[in-house]
């Protein structure tokens, strides 16, 4: 049975995880284990109004399908969803979304984990942080932790 | 050539996006950012440390020493924080 | 913020991957990942018929919960969410759920990912399997491959 | 005691559980099984390798050398496929 088509999507737009999972799923009998990853909004402070996402239109979805591309070529998924979104998102919302399908557990984990350290360094989206307790707003600062868990997946050609 | 801008370096360029004629001694990205700086503050406040800027080159990463003279279009930002 | 409490759920109905969701986001600005494992009844010969899932009732809940504690003890997590059922299942449908939410990706997903490896090794569960052709019913083997994935969480105690 | 079969133990022994009074000699999971082995022909072919069976005193799981002599409840069941 083919995979289900790589779905990339960048959104305004909240996402159904459900809707996706059914779309991975529904009339397949060859997946045995789906890997999701929801990225939500957080602020334990209570400092933050809403976080701002600036991506680039055009390689936003350009440089998430070459992430996604190389994590089907290592692992044997049967389908594959990225959906990353952008504009104001306010604490507890949804940021960002990743499922992998497969036959076996550990290339749904694996696939799932390597999309979300490439996309945290590579897919052009920038996190701006609106305050509520002033007019004022500032860009969120790359984390090396991100690039180290990048490193993790050595075989890598991207 | 189009030049794009995201987040800091718009906001300290004041500009989103611009239409460059590419001077002949400008060959690289390094080259271009280099050129950019001189132009007034604003630019030289984005450009101010090249090194820490994101260079893609027809929507694909690039080195900062990559020729970049065939792409249509260049883009410059801060290290990606999405996800 | 407390965590969210933990929920184990051995039953023979399917579950809401959705509203197991919501269950460890809603309210709550705390939670910057969620991870969640499905794992589904597969059938790629198409010679199945259903999987019949056995289990020790009592000692089923108990061991999830030793092994969910284990992950609580070992990653910040601000909820968890186990849900195993048992009877008929049939091809495509849901076997096994774990959610792990926490205010970073990396424990969400080492957690969710330990939790399925000792689940598998450790949690009384018995798979058979009802075949299409025949009224012949044959009991699954456990596979080595699911005492190594074990084996990868060397700091267990368990 | 009570004593519990799950899986093919359960098939093979017929039963799904019993009261069993431990006999003086027998201590250890592996002595109950050795002991069950001899009853009949489907305790034989149950345990016929007692090695690959795992066992649980009071819903935890325990070596095949553990003192059982204790437990309200053991249980005999074939490694887990759970999941």
């Amino acid at each position: 049975m083919q995979p289900v088509p790589l779905k990339i999507l960048v959104t305004a737009n909240d996402f159904d995880v459900a809707a996706e999972t059914r779309r991975l799923t529904e009339a397949r009998k060859d997946v045995g284990a789906v890997v999701t990853f929801s990225g939500l909004c957080r602020d334990e402070a209570g400092t933050l109004s809403a976080l701002e996402l600036e991506h680039y239109p055009g390689m936003a979805e350009a440089e998430l399908k070459r992430i996604a591309d190389e994590a089907l070529e290592r692992w044997p998924l049967t389908g594959l969803t990225v959906i990353h979104r952008f504009g104001m998102i306010r604490p507890g919302e949804n940021i960002v979304l990743v499922l992998a399908a497969s036959a076996h557990r550990r290339a749904a984990f694996e696939a799932c984990d390597f999309l979300m350290d490439f996309l945290k360094t590579r897919a052009p989206f920038w996190k701006k942080e609106h305050l509520t307790e002033s007019n004022e707003a500032r860009w969120v600062e790359a984390k090396t932790s991100d690039d180290d868990d990048a490193t993790r997946w050595k075989k890598s050609k991207i | 050539m189009k030049v794009l801008y995201f987040a800091w370096l718009r906001e300290r360029t004041g500009t989103a996006e611009e239409q460059i004629e590419l001077p002949e001694a400008v060959k690289t990205g390094m080259d271009l950012m280099l050129w950019l700086k001189q132009r007034d503050e604003g630019y030289d406040y984005a450009f101010e440390d090249p090194d820490l800027i994101r260079i893609a080159a027809d929507q694909e990463h690039v080195e900062a020493d990559a020729d970049i003279t065939q792409a249509r279009e260049v883009a410059f930002f801060p290290p990606m924080t999405g996800g």
